[in-house]
């Protein structure tokens, strides 16, 4: 074993692409600087257990390239996570802020304008009781939480913010991600069931009724997006749209995918679910404290999730058309995430709550046909050779 | 039966009551107003007769007051083609506190026949739901009576 | 290595549990842990819940309307995050502004007892605070104190909702207080 | 053939679902004040329902024989706080009507002035209900800050926002502020622009129109016989206004169109019922203007107030007043002495509350907010 004295002899700095054991293929931001982090932070701790007991194993193998790859991966998912939650925080912010201005409000102003506001909300249902009332059923009530919390975190984060800013890179990437998002619905079913409530019960059975009114659509348009570029992967999706967005050949598309993602995550004018006037707080009249909250954010993530996916598919990704790729495509991701959502507010504070019935007419007799016919026109267009 | 007015005036409504129906008196007549009192045995036809053949669609209230030697049902009926109002009285005695239910010709009178029995405990017969409806279910008392005395009254 | 020596590196039952964590719980407290803790926590806590009081959506009488008016525009209370929430079970304050006859006894009291921990109860207006001018009725109940216990009490027939807004400044105070007496395992 | 059928009729008959009970109420965001319905569902229909209403009954009417006529005004004001001053002008009304005494012609105007300004305030309140009950609070935070315009006027007049305790037995408390009508027909002028915004955004969206078209139809039968009255009752077709056909306190002499839609069909839905009330805005701000020209040309010095006895001649009497929300009466049986013997208040809310179980009858559960939102609830006056 070589004789390692100074700190910077622990900590070496290699390019995580030559460590044989990268589980990446390309290029990938976060997992940098996660392999950087860990090599600050193991070969600190290695150089400290090396000067108290020179030559032992565990110095070694803090440095291992196998530990490091281990270790590198838990900071990327933290990585990840923060910054799905950040992202989220500022959605959060933004509605209030945006939603307080079209009322003729100011929006809530607790520390850094408004923004502390959610980081305060999410103290408090820290401190609140845990309860559970007395004939739920406990099981279902506890795990459903956890599955719909941990199912948006989960889509959240498969979400790339760039071509370098990504989970997974699968060739079915929007597939799995919509797979995983459509799970939530059956989730909502059963919480509502187990809650022992009548509200909550009406509200579960309305999150399926729900689902089946905008789903179909919503899958149309990311068969027809992903005729035209060949495959599912959001790279190549992505690619495809660095002179043209979607959006212009696509414009019925982004209209029906528009609507279908705020009626995905249950956001007004589509949260029949959660309905306040009729189903007091629908789904989630029993949850309190801690379980509330969550549920709260898993709300949100699936509105950034929402917002993505649209960026995704018909604003181009990451890419400005005719200049290609920029210095931080994260931030241009993002700009054209908070657009949509903007967009989203604007719905909201607009528009009153549909009914259950006026959603299923919608879904099958508007979105529909119009989703069929932008699988006309795009099939025109690969015919024409354009695509 | 007698002719159907759909609008009466004040004197058509007085000398159509009076000569359907011998026992019904006209106490006084205003601009609008007709105020009349009637036994209690013919107020339910007295009702139909209003409601039928005078046109008055809409009874606007039915409640009582204690003379403590007896009690009088008052009932508010409204015309809708001109505006005039009837108010019938009806005396009830104190030890048979029973008169026909009119909800039968209108509607609306159910809930204030209803209001009427809780807190005066003047029994509406025929009435299709006669309970508590503005106190609570364990009340024991008619609290509008006259022999009720509030806190600030003893 | 005989095992019987050490039963409890291997399982405990719930009792031993119990009686294990109990004498931990009891060591850290009178150790001090608990006051340090307290010191150093309470002020997050007590920010985090001053600025997102929740307050029961529940309008009784005329001073819901002021309460409505206390969230409209020109009053606009969500600048301090409050905000209204239905259910009983995520909402933190219950605002009860009206005067409470006896068939919304049980009621009241029963939506008291659904609030989850901690919780704050305030009185606005005069009837909810004494009975106000319904003092000689046979169906209102004199004081909202007489069934649930209190924290602010709004004066005001009706109370105004710049009166409303201070009083829950009043009431953030009171919270403040309530986490630097400490709440750390409480439970 | 006939067999065969059986079997399957008894499946069909195994397959029924069960309706269920579900119970709004007392703390239930939908019920604008303190009450419950008990809804009968069958999957997403409702098939019958049963309001429940008392929470806030405190014997007003037995308390009032306890007090002095003039220290009941106070108390009226608290009987309908949407719209406090029309109460407190109907008690007046009818103790002067006990009385026999006419009242000088300004305080009348003013009287109208003050009605019609609480009957706006009233209907931007129901407006609000509305948009909550829509699920868009767009329209919640938009008229609630229209309503603090005109309590700002009532401020003006009395010192008071919603509680006024304004009108006296043989008058009004004060002569008009100074620069009252110049605020008044400010603040009309104002109104009846920023009104537009609002009816922009809900007649403009298909979604409002289309959640309050053709849901829960009355007739005009119907409405006449369960004592449904003003707003929702205009909108089924029944040609009808206290101010206009039972006039009270010099509405004879002003100038205006009630609104009444389906005179021909006789048959209303909750859309009509909806335009009623925003129809009748712009009536009241017509009022309004004619009424504050008729104050300017009494001048300054016109008597508002005359001095009343304090106690009543024996009798019975009742005074008639349109609300903002139906018909209201008081009825008076006196003694002759200084407190009323009784004093029944018929409010229009008890009676349309009633007709809750008609209006909701075949409804989708969604809807059932949007439709009792036009019955425009105040629990204030209905349990008294």
């Amino acid at each position: 074993m070589v004789e390692y004295s100074s700190l910077l002899d622990w900590i070496r700095f290699i390019d995580p692409n030559t460590n044989p054991y990268t589980p990446f293929l390309s290029d990938n931001l976060p997992y940098d600087i996660a392999y950087g982090l860990w090599e600050i932070i193991g070969g600190t701790l290695a150089w400290l257990v090396n000067l108290l007991f020179p030559n032992n194993v565990v110095s070694a193998w803090l440095i291992d390239e196998r530990t490091a790859v281990m270790f590198a991966l838990l900071i990327f998912m933290l990585l990840i996570f923060i910054v799905a939650f950040v992202v989220v925080l500022l959605n959060l912010w933004m509605e209030r802020k945006v939603l307080g201005r079209l009322m003729d409000r100011r929006g809530t102003m607790i520390g850094m304008k408004g923004f502390l506001q959610c980081v305060a909300d999410g103290l408090k249902t820290f401190m609140k009781e845990n309860t559970i009332p007395a004939k739920v059923d406990k099981m279902t009530y506890i795990w459903c939480v956890s599955l719909i919390v941990g199912l948006s975190c989960l889509v959240a984060c498969m979400v790339p913010l760039s071509d370098r800013w990504y989970v997974v890179n699968y060739d079915t990437g929007l597939l799995i991600i919509m797979a995983f998002y459509a799970l939530a619905p059956f989730f909502i079913l059963v919480s509502g069931w187990a809650q022992n409530n009548k509200y909550s019960l009406i509200g579960g059975i309305r999150a399926a009724e729900l689902m089946i009114s905008y789903e179909v659509p919503m899958l149309i348009i990311i068969a027809t997006i992903s005729l035209l570029a060949g495959s599912f992967n959001i790279n190549d999706i992505v690619n495809l749209q660095d002179t043209v967005w979607f959006v212009i050949p696509m414009f019925l598309g982004f209209i029906v995918f528009f609507f279908c993602a705020i009626a995905e995550c249950e956001r007004p004018p589509f949260d029949i679910a959660e309905a306040e006037t009729e189903l007091v707080e629908g789904w989630q009249t029993e949850y309190a404290g801690m379980k509330w909250g969550l549920i709260m954010l898993a709300d949100y993530l699936r509105g950034s999730v929402s917002c993505g996916m649209v960026a995704i598919m018909f604003l181009g990704g990451w890419t400005i058309p005719f200049i290609g790729g920029t210095a931080l495509p994260e931030i241009v991701f993002l700009i054209k995430a908070w657009f949509v959502f903007f967009l989203m507010i604007i719905v909201r504070g607009a528009i009153a709550r549909v009914r259950p019935d006026q959603i299923l007419n919608i879904g099958w007799k508007v979105f529909m046909p119009l989703a069929v016919i932008n699988l006309a026109i795009a099939v025109f267009l690969k015919m024409g050779g354009i695509y | 039966m007698a002719e159907v007015y759909q609008s009466p005036s004040v004197d058509e409504i007085k000398q159509a009551l009076t000569s359907n129906f011998p026992d019904v008196e006209i106490i006084s007549t205003e601009e609008r107003r007709v105020k009349a009192k009637c036994p209690r045995e013919i107020s339910h036809d007295v009702c139909q007769f209003i409601h039928d053949n005078l046109t008055f669609e809409h009874c606007s209230v039915v409640t009582a007051v204690d003379y403590v030697d007896h009690l009088m049902v008052v009932y508010l009926l409204a015309n809708y083609y001109n505006g005039v109002m009837i108010d019938l009285n009806v005396d009830v005695p104190d030890d048979d506190l029973h008169i026909a239910c009119v909800t039968d010709i209108w509607q609306g009178a159910n809930w204030h026949e209803r209001e009427t029995w809780e807190l005066f405990g003047i029994v509406f017969d025929n009435h299709p739901r006669l309970e508590r409806l503005l106190t609570p279910q364990n009340y024991e008392f008619f609290p509008f009576r006259k022999s009720y005395k509030m806190r600030s009254q003893e | 290595m005989d095992m019987s020596l050490y039963p409890h590196a291997v399982a405990m039952s719930a009792d031993e549990f119990m009686t294990w964590s109990d004498a931990i719980i009891n060591d850290l407290l009178s150790t001090g842990t608990k006051k340090t803790v307290d010191k150093l926590t309470g002020p997050i806590w007590a920010w985090g819940m001053k600025n997102s009081m929740h307050p029961l959506h529940w309008g009784l009488a005329c001073c819901a309307l002021e309460m409505a008016a206390a969230s409209a525009p020109r009053y606009d209370a969500e600048r301090y995050g409050m905000i209204y929430r239905s259910s009983p079970r995520q909402t933190d304050i219950l605002l009860v502004n009206g005067w409470i006859s006896k068939k919304i006894r049980p009621d009241l009291r029963r939506l008291y007892e659904m609030i989850p921990n901690p919780k704050w109860v305030v009185a606005m207006g005069e009837c909810a605070i004494s009975g106000g001018p319904w003092y000689d009725s046979y169906n209102c109940i004199q004081g909202l104190d007489q069934i649930v216990p209190v924290d602010v009490y709004i004066p005001g027939c009706p109370a105004r909702p710049d009166a409303m807004i201070d009083g829950f400044m009043l009431l953030q105070k009171k919270i403040e207080d309530y986490f630097r007496r400490g709440n750390f395992m409480e439970d | 053939m006939a067999d065969s059928l059986v079997p399957v009729l008894e499946a069909q008959e195994r397959m029924d679902t069960d309706k269920m009970w579900v119970i709004w109420g007392p703390q239930h965001p939908f019920s604008h004040g303190l009450w419950t319905l008990k809804l009968q569902i069958d999957g997403e229909f409702c098939t019958d329902a049963d309001p429940i209403v008392g929470y806030l009954h405190r014997g007003w009417e037995k308390e009032t024989e306890n007090r002095d006529y003039a220290r009941i005004i106070p108390m009226t004001d608290r009987l309908c706080y949407c719209a406090s001053m029309t109460y407190s002008h109907l008690y007046c009304m009818t103790v002067e009507k006990a009385l026999g005494i006419d009242i000088p012609e300004k305080a009348k105007y003013i009287r109208i002035v003050a009605d019609e300004v609480c009957r706006i305030q009233s209907h931007l309140m129901w407006l609000a209900a509305v948009g909550t009950d829509m699920g868009n609070l767009t329209v919640f935070l938009w008229s609630m800050r229209e309503r603090e315009y005109f309590l700002d006027l009532n401020v003006k007049l009395c010192g008071a926002r919603m509680t006024t305790n304004y009108p006296r037995i043989g008058g009004v408390r004060n002569d008009t502020t100074e620069l009252f009508d110049r605020d008044i027909l400010r603040t009309v002028d104002r109104f009846e622009k920023a009104m537009w915004d609002i009816i922009y955004l809900i007649d403009d969206s298909s979604v409002f129109v289309s959640r309050m078209r053709n849901i829960s139809f009355l007739t005009r039968e119907q409405c006449a016989n369960m004592g449904l009255t003003g707003p929702a009752m205009r909108g089924c077709g029944v040609d009808f206004d206290i101010r206009r056909d039972d006039p009270y306190d010099n509405y004879d002499k002003i100038d205006f169109e009630v609104p009444v839609l389906n005179k021909d069909t006789k048959v209303g839905d909750t859309y009509d019922r909806y335009m009623i009330r925003i129809e009748e805005m712009f009536q009241s701000c017509d009022i309004i203007r004619q009424a504050v020209k008729k104050i300017q040309a009494l001048g300054k010095n016109a008597p508002y107030r005359i001095k009343t006895p304090t106690k009543v001649p024996a009798g019975t009497t009742f005074g008639r007043l349109e609300d903002p929300r139906g018909e209201s009466i008081m009825y008076l049986a006196s003694d002759g002495t200084d407190k009323p013997y009784r004093l029944k208040v018929r409010s229009p809310i008890f009676t349309n509350v009633s007709c809750s179980k008609a209006m909701c009858k075949g409804v989708r559960i969604a809807d059932v907010p949007a439709v009792l939102a036009q019955i425009d609830m105040c629990l204030g006056e209905t349990d008294r």
